[in-house]
């Protein structure tokens, strides 16, 4: 047990935000109630306001994605809760535009909930409003769950694409068009070694064998059900790989965009050791690993784990990934 | 302070939910994310400094309505709007009813439950806070028009509490215990049982 | 315990090493044997090499910090151990300009003997080589410990300041002036609230009582004999810095350059937290925490800790800090 | 492979050290950052093959050499470069005296004591292996130069593991033990014991 530097669940949200915005404070400008922080130089011509946002724990997403050429404002909420509609909402109408408000939303239950209250409101308030949703997580694609894939990794590379389309002037139902596109194109999958410290209790949140892997993994620490031992590390990325490639119906010569993510306490020589061998997979398949990504950008606190995810890519979309991004966290 | 059955009902649904809130953390993180007990504590004590606020007298319905306030726009997760959907209901029959009485606790339920269940879809079996509500609907409107209120929560209550131990045994089609499969059986839907906590508060 | 997504600890820092190679191929090259990495495109301007190195686990250190504006070259060794000498000799030779080539040495008895042999061989084939020891860490300095501070923390800042000089086309001498004035005016102090795993064992590196926080620990999970329990974080940080100040006898009105440092678990949130806590301690100092850098940039593998380092600015200093850099963990 | 003294010497060192391995990665864990024990093995395995490499009859010096090199060139952290200079003086002294003498033995570890001591600064007390060391040197110094080689060996051994053992009850000077403080007390340090075990490995 490793209990957080922090006072309490609440004291690690209020105190982090409050140091992110000091830290940032070129950056972004935050907002305490409701809670939101917002771009202090988006594009020019951007048309349409991108806001996400989603439970906290996560970070760097939604805030470190915030600034110029990816959000123009993030919503957090407690740790793992979804933010209250009114968030969404004040953050919604502090950075509208012309051509109205597009929500990136994870599809998670609480989170379609407060951003779909959110978006009534704009709308009763003649603000244009329409979501994306992402849904990338295969070890959710099950008929026994009714809810539908779980949004967690490729989260920031929707968040990436339609911030550099935005840029360009792109109008609501051409921004809606292309995040479909995106989300549809990406799947991911998360396994762990050991869970996040529970921040209530100070313990962890789920136990393992000494020696398991719980295949499947949600940002949320949700267990799969499926523990593997701790075997090779090829194998276990080349699983990983070929459930992604499967899922996407990918076949030679066709061009991904490779996110490497860390859940948490995954060091960097785990990850990227782990990118090494999603780059042989990869090749395995035939499949072009065009642009990639390695980090821990969409975590689960301390959780030790990671994610693989692919995004199919296109000229188009290289060149939307390509395009310069000033925020806290995206490496420019 | 107020004294009102309404306020009086509220209060003792947030010290329970303050008392209980380790039970629902442990709940939510053995088939969930360990956030709910947090969430309804957070949201507890917020009514609490709403009712504290309150004049004597104040009518049942606006007394009813602060705390849906709380919950719709100062709490998130998937169970903040949810709960403020169903005290909305709850405010809104008793608006209707002129009081907090039983007609308007069973409108209430009956209509909290077709919002929850417009908003979130779920249907009774998905191991949600569904399975403790739709029950005690049934139950409130199964009863005799003269029964007096305390009595109508308790009926509620145990018609809740019921559809909520009902819950350890399924796995879950909706909310985050969807995800954990065999892992939410034997695990008690943490917002189920939080339903019957809030009619037990009436009692 | 959680083991490494990793087969071995060699394994942890050969494929981790490939794939940083394979991640940054924009960035840097990497020899594998002798092994070091070297930046593709130092500023033109440069006359003098900068090359740092180390034991492996501190990861972005000091790879990450290899390219244009910050180092040449580094050199990493196995988990927690020196790099031999020949690595740093071939790191040297191979990105030595005509001024020569600085060193950048963390304060550790293997690392100077490393560095120090390779200089032998260095000046041997007749380039100059000169050194900075970075020995910045408060908990070692006591009159006990023969072989003075140990250096942490503050070697990226040093790093950074270093390359935005040799950027400028100082000399040799110059360099080491710097190095040595900004080494002199920088401490660090890191506390932990649990031992990163054993990449050789697969269990914490050492025990401490839940409650407990090892006061003083290295970068290298060494722990400092001083456990305190787990109270008030604003007390903790207040206590940190006190102790910061005093060792650089900072008053009212001095400026300084702060980095709140994750040890390699601790989440951002609450390095934000911690960040937001440090400046508040600073200004109940008068201390003018004048520029600052929050992040995992110096860490122990996956432990759960922080350290704060102060390093004493002035103009000269602080427009060496905001010149540009671009290397694969910079935040540009 | 070879079947010279010499190289039966180094081939048993990296057999025990490689055998030892788990019990000097926890010293060094106990009292230091873990590492020891990783890194003598490592440059074990490299020895190893460099003495599959030789060809039958290879000088003795020649073949400490190559395990000098070895730890010189490519094995890093404190303790690499310093059994380097050590094994650099055993086959300088072994050129010197054309073979793997007992003189020879004594001149190198002398002469390697004074080289690990110029590099590392370390005095006896410090806690380092210059505590097995040094009275391994001063044994080998008093003995009558007709002593056998194996029986220096053990004298040495002897000697330097004694040193080695009283490492355990104190606290360090030098090395990462000495940022530990009271921890280090008890422990023995790898180094001071992997001298004794260098030693033993030609008994
Ligand atoms: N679709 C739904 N309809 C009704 N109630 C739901 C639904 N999904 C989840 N719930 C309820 O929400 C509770 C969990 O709330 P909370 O922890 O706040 O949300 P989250 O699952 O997003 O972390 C569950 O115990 C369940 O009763
Ligand atoms: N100054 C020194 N002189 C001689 N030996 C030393 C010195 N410092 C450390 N040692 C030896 O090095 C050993 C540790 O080696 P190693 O683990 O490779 O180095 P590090 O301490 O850098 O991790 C210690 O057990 C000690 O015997
Ligand atoms: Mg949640
Ligand atoms: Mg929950
Ligand atoms: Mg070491
Ligand atoms: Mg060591």
């Amino acid at each position: 047990m490793s209990r957080y530097f922090a006072e309490s669940p609440d004291d690690l949200v209020d105190a982090g935000l409050a140091g992110f915005a000091l830290a940032h404070a070129d950056l972004v400008e935050f907002t305490p109630d409701p809670g939101h922080v917002t771009a202090r130089s988006p594009d020019p011509r951007r048309v349409v306001g991108l806001v996400s946002g989603g439970g906290s724990g996560h970070e760097p997403l939604h805030a470190g994605f915030v600034g110029a050429g990816m959000l123009d404002a993030a919503c957090p909420g407690r740790i793992f809760a979804s933010p209250h509609n009114r968030q969404v909402y004040a953050a919604s109408k502090a950075v509208a535009k012309p051509g109205g408000v597009l929500h990136v939303v994870k599809n998670y239950t609480g989170d379609k909930i407060n951003f779909g209250i959110a978006a009534e409101r704009l709308h009763h308030d003649g603000i244009r409003c329409a979501r994306v949703l992402v849904d990338d997580d295969v070890a959710t694609d099950s008929a026994d769950i009714a809810v539908g894939r779980r949004g967690t990794g490729a989260t920031v590379v929707v968040e990436k694409l339609l911030g550099a389309a935005a840029d360009q002037g792109r109008d609501l139902d051409a921004l809606v068009a292309l995040g479909e596109r995106v989300a549809a194109g990406s799947r991911s999958v998360a396994v762990a070694a050991a869970a996040h410290t529970s921040p209530a209790t100070g313990t962890p949140a789920f136990d393992l064998p000494d020696d398991g892997i719980e295949y499947g993994v949600g940002i949320h620490g949700e267990r799969s059900g499926a523990v593997r031992p701790h075997g090779p590390v090829d194998d276990l990325v080349r699983d990983m790989t070929g459930s992604l490639v499967t899922a996407l119906t990918l076949t030679r010569g066709d061009r991904v965009i490779g996110l490497v993510n860390g859940l948490g306490r995954t060091t960097p020589l785990e990850l990227y050791g782990l990118h090494h061998r999603f780059a042989t997979a990869l090749a395995e398949h035939g499949v072009a690993l065009e642009r990639h990504l390695v980090g821990s950008v969409v975590t689960a606190l301390d959780m030790h784990g990671f994610s693989l995810s692919l995004t199919r890519t296109d000229d188009e979309l290289t060149a939307l990934w390509d395009a310069p991004a000033h925020t806290a966290a995206w490496p420019a | 302070m107020t004294d009102s059955p309404a306020a009086d009902w509220l209060r003792r649904f947030t010290t329970t939910a303050l008392d209980r809130e380790p039970d629902l953390t442990a709940l939510d993180q053995a088939a969930g994310d360990g956030d709910f007990g947090a969430n309804i504590a957070g949201a507890a004590r917020l009514i609490q400094s709403e009712l504290d606020g309150l004049v004597a007298g104040t009518p049942a319905a606006e007394v009813i309505a602060a705390a849906a306030h709380v919950f719709l726009d100062r709490v998130g997760g998937t169970s903040g709007p949810l709960f403020g959907l169903l005290l909305q209901e709850f405010a809104a029959a008793t608006v209707k009813a002129g009081d907090l009485t039983p007609a308007a606790l069973t409108e209430g339920t009956t209509n909290g439950l077709a919002a929850i269940q417009r908003v979130g879809e779920a249907q009774v079996g998905d191991k949600t806070l569904v399975d403790a509500l739709s029950p005690a609907a049934d139950a409130l409107k199964a009863l005799p028009p003269s029964t007096p209120l305390t009595e109508a929560f308790a009926v509620a209550a145990r018609a809740a509490e019921e559809g909520a131990e009902a819950t350890a045994g399924i796995r879950a089609r909706r909310g985050r215990a969807s995800y954990v499969g065999d892992h939410a059986i034997g695990v008690t839907d943490p917002g189920a049982m939080t339903i019957g906590l809030l009619f037990a508060a009436g009692t």
